[in-house]
C-alpha cells in the first residue's frame, strides 16, 4: 500500500483502505497499527500522526502533520523524498492489546510532502482516479468470497467532492469478479482455484467529469492466483510398475529405471532442499540388503497444465531408482521393490502413490570369447610400441565391475610383452617392455597365458597369448632423437627410429595443413594410436613416447591445448620431452645461418 | 658507404594477430615490439678469442656464437584476442619487453 | 551534540565512508557501545519488536547522530569490501531485510557518459562512437590491446576464462569471475565500455560483444536457476548484495525522467552495470541480434511457485528495461544526454506526485529529481499514440472499450453488480 | 640423418694464451670455456611471428635476430698471466661460467 500526505491535511482525512480476505466463514478482520512509526535512514518516532479504524481497515490521519512534525521527523537527513513506513497488523479476532505481533501484516508506504495539498484542479486525472502502486492483487485459492479492493481514493473523495469519478471494471464474460458502483469496491464471488487459472487480467477503467470536461484513464487490474497445497500426486500415463535391469552395468549410480509422479500444485525450485523434503520418496523394504542396494534419486520440474484453455503451472516430480553400490559380477536375483511417494503438504486422501520396480540381477560371467590372441612384432620394435588391446567378452559394457589382466609367462628368458591397464581403462594394452629380447634370434615366437580377475567376486578367465616375432634388424640410425616428436620434417622423421615405434622407423603424419586444426602434421611412433588426443596409459610412461598428447609444458605457435597435450595445431607440431612443444608452418625454409642474418 | 644498422633497441609494430603468421585468424591487432640493430659495442674477449679459435679450427662442427645477439631481455604479458570463430586464445611471449646484447 | 562530521550548505550532515564513520564512531565510547548494542538488536530479531526496546531505540538515536548511519562507499575505493560490511551491519537489519529494490551503498555518480567519450577520444584518438566505418567492438578490441594495462588484465581474464580444466570440468568459473572483477574494477570504463556496450550493425560484431565476457565460463552453466534464487545467493555476499542494489538504485526506470533513467545519468546506469559482471548475477546478452539489445543474468522463472510475478518483475529490470537498453545504445551512438544538472540545493516546492510502485527506499537519488507519473490519462489521443497493447504491466492500457484484446476479453462487458455488499 | 646438434651446453678447452689470439705471448694455458649448441627448445612465440614478419617483408632492411642464440649467461673471473718479455697481463670476461639460449 502506498499513498502520498500533505502538511496540513486536517485530521480525520482519510488517507487509504487496507482490506482483508477471510480464510474462512467465521473470521472478522480486526486491524491494527503499531506504536513506532520507522523512517529510513532517519529513525523510529512515536506515532501520533496514523491511525486505523479497527474494524473497517481505513486508515486516516489522527493529528495533522504541520511544518514543525515534518522538520521533526525528516529534519536530520534531508531526503528527496521524505517517508514513512509502518506496519498495519491484522488479527481474526480482537487484539487485546498486545502489539506488533500477528503473523500477519501488510506494509504501508507513505510519501510526506512539504506543501499543503494541491487544490483538485491542479491534479491529473490519473491521480483522481488511481494510486500510483500497480494494481496487482494476489488471491489465495480455495478461500471465501469478500472485497479487496476499492478504487476510489479516501483522500480524493473526501478532498474532491464537486469532481465526478466514476469506475468501469472491464472484464471478459464469467469471471469470478464483481464490482459494486455505490462503494467502488470489487469483490472475487467465489472460490477461486489456482489449478483451473491462475491468473486473470482486467482493465479498470476510470471516468473523470467536472463541468463539460470528460476524461478516461484505464489502467490494468490483474489478479493473481496463490496456490495451496490441495491436489494430490497422480501418474500422469497411469503406469506406476516398470521394469529395472541390471546386467553389465553394476556401477554404484547407475540409474535403472524412472517413473514419473505429477502434481497440479506447483513447487518451487528454491530453496531445492525444503521443496524436495515436501514430496518424498523412499524405499519400503524390510530387505536390509535392498536398502544398502538401491536409493531413489528424486527431481522435479515445472510443467504446464492447460484445463479448458488457460495455461497452469503444475510440477513432475522424477523418479530414479539408482544402485547405491557396486554389484557383484555373481549377484543373481529378481524381486519387486516398491517406492511410496508422499506428498507431506497435501491432507486430503490418496496424499501417496506407490511406485513398482521390477527388479531382475542377471549374473555375468568372467570369460573370454573362445579364441587365443595372436599378435605379431616386428623385431625392430622399440620399448612402449603398442602391440594390441585384450578384452573379456562385453568388457566395453561391463562398468562397476573391476577386470584386471595380468601375464603369466613360462618361457622368462623370452619376457618382452607386458600388459598395462588405465584407471578407466576396460581392456588391458599389451606393449613391447623389453626391447632387447626382440634382438635375440632364439626368441621366435613367445607364449604368454592372460589371466582376467574380477577383484570382487575373485572370479578369472584364462587365455592363450601368441607372440610371433618377424623381421630383419635393422641397424638403427646415428644421430636420432629419443623421440620421434622432435623430427619437424617427413625426411628426418621416417629416417628415424624412437621410442615407442613399432617398425623401427617414425611414421610421418601429413595433416590438412589449414589453419588450427586437430589434423596438424606431426612425426609419431604410431599414427593409430598417437596423437589421438588422449594421454593413454602406455603414452603415459614416458613423456618421449607421444608429448603431441601428453605434454603440460609450453606449446609456442598457433594451436589451442586440451586437457592434456596439444588439441589442435597450425602446421607441424613437434615436441622436445620434458620441455617445449612447437607448432609452426613449415613451408618456410630459412636459412639456418649462425652469424649475420 | 656501408649500410650503418643503428645498435640494438625497442622497436613496435602495430599488427593484426593474423599477420603474425601463427596461424590464428583474428582481425584484433596486437603491439608487436622486437629487438633490432647492430652489438658491436658489446664485443667481449670471449668473442674475439672464440673467433679466432674457430679460424684456427681449434673448435670444429660446433653450433658456436662468436657476436653478441640483440635479443630481448623480457618479454610482454600474455596477450589474448577473439578469433574469427569466436574462440579465444591466448599469446605468451609474443612481444619483447626489454633488448639487450647477449 | 553531533559528531565530527562534514555538514553542506544546509546543514545536512555530507556522507563519510562507512570505514572513516566506523573509526569516528569507534573514538567515541558512547557511540562505539551504541553501535555494538544496535548490532545485537540488529542480529536475527523482527524490526518492531527490536523498536520496542528501549535500549535498542537509545541506541538508534544515539546513532542517528553519528557519520555512521548515512556514511556510504565508493566503487573500487580502497577496503571497500569492509566498507560494505560496515554498511549492511546497519542497514541490513533497519530495512525490512526483503526489500524488493535495496538503496545503494555506493556514493552517487556524478560523471557523465560526454566525460567518457571525451577521455576515449583523448586516448584513442578517435571519437570512439563516432568512427562508424568497421566494427566498433573489433575497434575496442584493438584500442584495448594498444593499451598495456588494458590488454594485461583483458588477457588475465580471458586465459583464466577459456582454460579448459578437464574433459568434465569446462573452465574454473570462480577465478573467471573474480579475474572478470579485477578487469571491470581497474581498467578505466573508456575501455571497458566500448568492449561490453559497442554498437553493432552486423551479426559478427554482435556475436563479438556478447563474447566479451567470455560467456560459455562466466555465464551460462548446464542448469537455469530461479531468478530469486539467484538473488538471494547473490545477496548472501555483501559485494555482490551491493552491486546489485547498486544496479537497482541507477538503472531503475524512472518514468518522470526523459531517458528513463533516474536523474538521466547513463553512465550511472552502465557502471553499475559492469558492476554486476564477475559474480552469480552476472548479466549478458542473451543472444548475437541487432534489432534489439537484450541482456539477461543467466535464470528462468520456472519454479516460482507463488513468487512467479516478483520474479518476473525481477527479470524485466534485465530485460524489458528502458533505462538500460537506452543507457546502452546511449553509449554506442555516443550520445549523452546533456541536462543542465538541477541546482541539487534548491528544494522541490511543486507538489511532487510519487514515483510509480513499488516503493523505492528512500533518497535513492539525491540529485532531487521530480517523480512524476507519466501515463496517457485520455484515450482522445489513442489515433495520435496508435492501439496499445499491454506493454507491460507499468504503462497503462489505452484501449476504447471495443477494441479490448480479443485473447483476453472476446466480448468484454462492464461488471456492474448493484447488489453486492459494501464490505 | 641430418647433423643433429646438441643442445646449447657449456664446453671447455684448455689452450695457451698465444693461442687466444688476442696478441699475447705466453706459454701460460688457461680454460677457455665456451658455449655451444642449439635453442631449438627456446624457441618463442616472438620468434615464430618475428621470422614470419621478416619473411612477409613487414620487417624490412633491420638486423633482426628471429631464433635464441646460445651464449654465455656469466664470465667467469679475470685471469692474469706472465708474457715472454716477463710481463704481466689480466684478461676479463675471457671465459663463459654459464651458458643459456637467450
Amino acid at each position: 500500500y502506498s499513498e502520498t500526505v500533505y502538511i496540513d491535511q486536517p485530521a480525520g482525512t482519510p488517507l487509504l483502505h487496507i482490506r482483508a480476505l477471510r480464510d474462512s466463514h467465521g473470521e472478522v478482520a480486526h486491524f491494527q497499527l503499531c506504536q513506532h512509526l520507522f523512517i529510513y535512514r532517519v529513525g523510529a518516532y512515536e506515532n501520533h500522526w496514523f491511525q486505523i479504524k479497527e474494524k473497517t481497515g481505513l486508515l486516516y490521519l489522527n493529528k495533522s502533520l504541520d511544518r514543525g512534525d515534518f522538520d521533526i521527523l525528516f529534519g536530520k537527513n534531508w531526503m528527496s523524498l521524505p517517508k514513512v513506513t509502518f506496519h498495519v497488523y491484522l488479527s481474526p479476532q480482537p487484539f487485546q492489546g498486545k502489539e506488533c505481533e500477528t503473523p500477519t501484516s501488510a506494509l504501508v508506504h507513505l510519501s510526506i510532502i512539504n506543501a499543503t495539498v494541491p487544490a483538485c484542479n491542479a491534479l491529473m486525472s490519473r491521480e483522481l482516479c488511481f494510486s500510483e502502486m500497480d494494481l496487482s492483487f494476489h488471491i489465495k485459492e480455495n478461500k471465501p468470497p469478500g472485497t479487496f479492493y476499492q478504487l476510489q481514493l479516501p483522500p480524493i473523495h473526501h478532498l474532491c467532492q464537486n469532481v465526478s469519478i466514476s469506475y468501469k471494471l472491464l472484464a471478459v464474460e464469467g469471471l469470478p469478479f464483481r464490482y459494486n458502483e455505490n462503494t467502488t469496491g470489487v469483490s472475487v464471488v467465489q472460490r477461486l482455484d489456482r489449478e483451473e487459472r491462475e491468473r486473470y487480467e482486467l482493465i479498470a477503467k476510470c471516468t473523470v467529469r467536472e463541468g463539460s470536461k470528460e476524461m478516461q484513464v484505464e489502467v490494468p487490474f490483474l489478479v493473481n492466483v496463490l496456490d495451496e497445497d490441495d491436489s494430490a500426486p497422480f501418474l500422469p500415463n497411469g503406469t506406476s510398475t516398470t521394469d529395472a535391469v541390471v546386467e553389465f552395468n553394476r556401477k554404484e549410480g547407475t540409474v535403472l529405471a524412472t517413473l514419473t509422479v505429477c502434481d497440479a500444485d506447483t513447487t518451487p525450485i528454491f530453496p531445492i532442499e525444503s521443496s524436495k523434503k515436501k514430496y518424498t520418496g523412499t524405499i519400503s523394504t524390510t530387505d536390509p540388503w535392498i536398502s544398502e542396494t538401491f536409493r531413489v534419486d528424486h527431481i522435479f520440474h515445472e510443467i504446464y497444465f492447460s484445463p479448458n484453455g488457460s495455461q497452469v503451472r503444475g510440477t513432475l516430480h522424477e523418479y530414479k531408482l539408482m544402485l547405491n553400490k557396486n554389484i557383484s559380477v555373481t549377484e543373481n536375483r529378481s524381486f519387486q521393490l516398491d517406492v511410496l511417494v508422499n506428498d507431506t503438504e497435501f491432507h486430503g486422501p490418496e496424499r501417496s502413490v506407490m511406485l513398482h520396480f521390477n527388479v531382475s540381477i542377471l549374473p555375468v560371467s568372467i570369460q573370454f570369447p573362445n579364441m587365443t590372441y595372436q599378435f605379431t612384432v616386428n623385431r625392430n620394435a622399440e620399448r612402449f610400441a603398442q602391440i594390441g588391446k585384450i578384452c573379456i567378452e562385453n568388457c566395453m559394457k561391463f562398468c562397476g565391475v573391476n577386470i584386471t589382466y595380468r601375464l603369466l609367462s613360462p618361457n622368462a628368458s623370452c619376457y618382452a610383452v607386458g600388459i598395462l591397464q588405465g584407471r578407466e581403462d576396460k581392456y588391458g594394452s599389451l606393449y613391447v617392455n623389453d626391447s632387447s629380447v626382440l634382438l635375440r634370434p632364439e626368441c621366435k615366437e613367445i607364449q604368454y597365458t592372460i589371466v582376467a580377475s574380477d577383484k570382487q567376486s575373485k572370479k578369472h578367465a584364462k587365455t592363450q597369448l601368441t607372440i610371433t616375432l618377424e623381421g630383419t634388424i635393422i641397424k638403427k640410425e646415428e644421430d636420432c632423437p629419443e623421440s620421434c616428436a622432435i623430427n619437424k620434417h617427413r625426411a628426418e622423421c621416417e629416417e628415424c627410429g624412437g621410442i615407442g615405434v613399432l617398425t623401427g622407423k617414425c611414421q610421418w603424419r601429413q595433416g590438412s595443413g589449414k589453419g588450427i586444426t586437430t589434423n596438424y602434421s606431426t612425426c609419431t611412433p604410431s599414427i593409430r594410436t598417437c596423437p589421438d588426443g588422449t594421454c593413454d596409459i602406455i603414452e603415459s610412461k614416458d613423456p618421449a613416447v607421444c608429448p603431441q598428447d601428453c605434454t603440460n609444458g609450453n606449446i609456442i605457435g598457433g594451436h589451442e591445448r586440451g586437457a592434456h597435450g596439444i588439441k589442435s595445431g597450425h602446421g607441424v607440431c613437434y615436441c622436445f620431452p620434458r620441455q617445449n612443444c612447437y607448432c609452426e608452418k613449415d613451408d618456410i625454409k630459412e636459412p639456418l645461418c649462425d652469424d649475420v642474418c | 658507404a656501408r649500410a650503418r644498422h643503428k645498435p640494438c633497441a625497442l622497436k613496435e609494430l602495430e599488427v593484426s594477430v593474423s599477420e603474425l603468421g601463427l596461424g590464428y585468424e583474428s582481425d584484433e591487432t596486437v603491439l608487436f615490439r622486437y629487438c633490432s640493430g647492430t652489438c658491436e659495442t658489446a664485443i667481449r674477449n670471449y668473442d674475439l678469442s672464440l673467433k679466432n679459435m674457430r679460424l684456427k679450427k681449434k673448435i670444429k662442427k660446433e653450433k658456436v656464437r662468436a657476436r653478441p645477439c640483440c635479443r630481448p631481455l623480457a618479454y610482454d604479458d600474455d596477450v589474448s584476442f577473439l578469433d574469427t570463430y569466436n574462440r579465444y586464445y591466448t599469446v605468451n611471449e609474443l612481444s619483447a619487453k626489454e633488448c639487450g646484447c647477449v | 551534540h553531533s559528531l565530527a562530521s562534514g555538514q553542506d550548505s544546509h546543514g545536512w550532515r555530507t556522507p563519510v565512508d562507512c570505514v572513516r564513520a566506523n573509526e569516528l564512531c569507534a573514538a567515541e565510547s558512547s557511540c562505539s557501545s551504541r553501535y555494538r548494542t544496535l548490532r545485537q538488536c540488529l542480529a536475527g530479531r523482527d524490526r518492531n519488536t527490536m523498536l520496542a526496546n528501549k535500549e535498542c531505540q537509545a541506541a538508534l538515536e544515539v546513532l542517528q547522530e553519528s557519520p555512521l548511519y548515512d556514511c556510504r562507499c565508493k566503487r573500487g575505493m580502497k577496503k571497500e569490501l569492509q566498507c560494505l560490511q560496515i554498511y549492511w551491519s546497519i542497514h541490513f537489519g533497519l530495512t525490512e531485510g526483503e526489500e524488493f529494490y535495496e538503496a545503494s551503498p555506493y556514493e552517487p555518480v556524478t560523471s557523465r557518459l560526454s566525460d567518457i567519450f571525451r577521455l576515449a577520444s583523448i586516448f584513442s584518438g578517435m571519437d570512439p562512437a563516432t568512427n562508424s566505418k568497421s566494427n566498433h567492438c573489433l575497434d575496442a578490441a584493438k584500442a584495448c590491446n594498444l593499451n598495456d594495462n588494458c590488454k594485461r588484465l583483458r588477457s588475465v581474464y580471458i586465459s583464466t576464462c577459456s582454460k579448459e580444466i578437464s574433459a568434465t570440468e569446462h573452465c574454473n568459473r570462480r577465478k573467471c569471475h573474480k579475474a572478470l572483477r579485477q578487469f571491470f574494477d581497474r581498467v578505466p570504463s573508456e575501455y571497458t565500455y566500448r568492449l561490453l556496450f559497442c554498437s553493432c550493425k552486423d551479426q559478427a560484431c554482435a556475436e563479438r560483444r556478447r563474447q566479451t565476457i567470455v560467456p560459455s565460463c562466466s555465464y551460462e552453466d548446464k542448469e537455469k536457476p530461479n531468478c530469486l534464487d539467484l538473488r538471494n545467493m547473490c545477496r548472501t555476499d555483501h559485494l555482490c548484495r551491493s552491486r546489485l542494489a547498486d544496479f537497482h538504485t541507477n538503472c531503475q526506470v524512472s518514468f518522470q525522467s526523459l531517458t528513463s533513467c533516474p536523474g538521466d545519468n547513463y553512465q550511472a546506469c552502465l557502471g553499475s552495470y559492469a558492476g554486476i559482471i564477475g559474480f552469480d548475477m552476472t548479466p549478458n546478452y542473451i543472444d548475437s541480434s541487432i534489432a534489439s539489445i537484450t541482456v539477461s543474468p543467466w535464470c528462468s522463472c520456472r519454479g516460482s511457485g507463488n513468487m512467479e510475478e516478483e520474479c518476473e518483475k525481477f527479470l524485466r529490470d534485465f530485460t524489458e528495461n528502458p533505462c538500460l537498453r537506452n543507457a546502452i545504445q546511449a553509449f554506442g551512438n555516443g550520445t549523452d544526454v546533456n541536462l543542465s544538472p538541477k541546482n541539487p540545493s534548491q528544494p522541490v516546492t511543486l507538489p511532487p506526485k510519487t514515483e510509480k510502485s513499488p516503493a523505492l527506499p528512500d533518497d535513492i537519488n539525491d540529485s532531487n529529481t521530480i517523480y512524476d507519473t507519466s501515463v496517457i490519462t485520455t484515450c482522445t489521443s489513442v489515433q495520435e499514440h496508435g492501439p496499445k497493447l499491454i506493454k507491460s504491466k507499468e504503462h497503462s492500457l489505452c484501449f476504447s472499450e471495443t477494441q479490448l484484446p480479443t485473447d483476453i476479453m472476446p466480448d468484454q462487458k462492464t461488471f456492474v453488480d448493484q447488489k453486492a455488499s459494501g464490505s
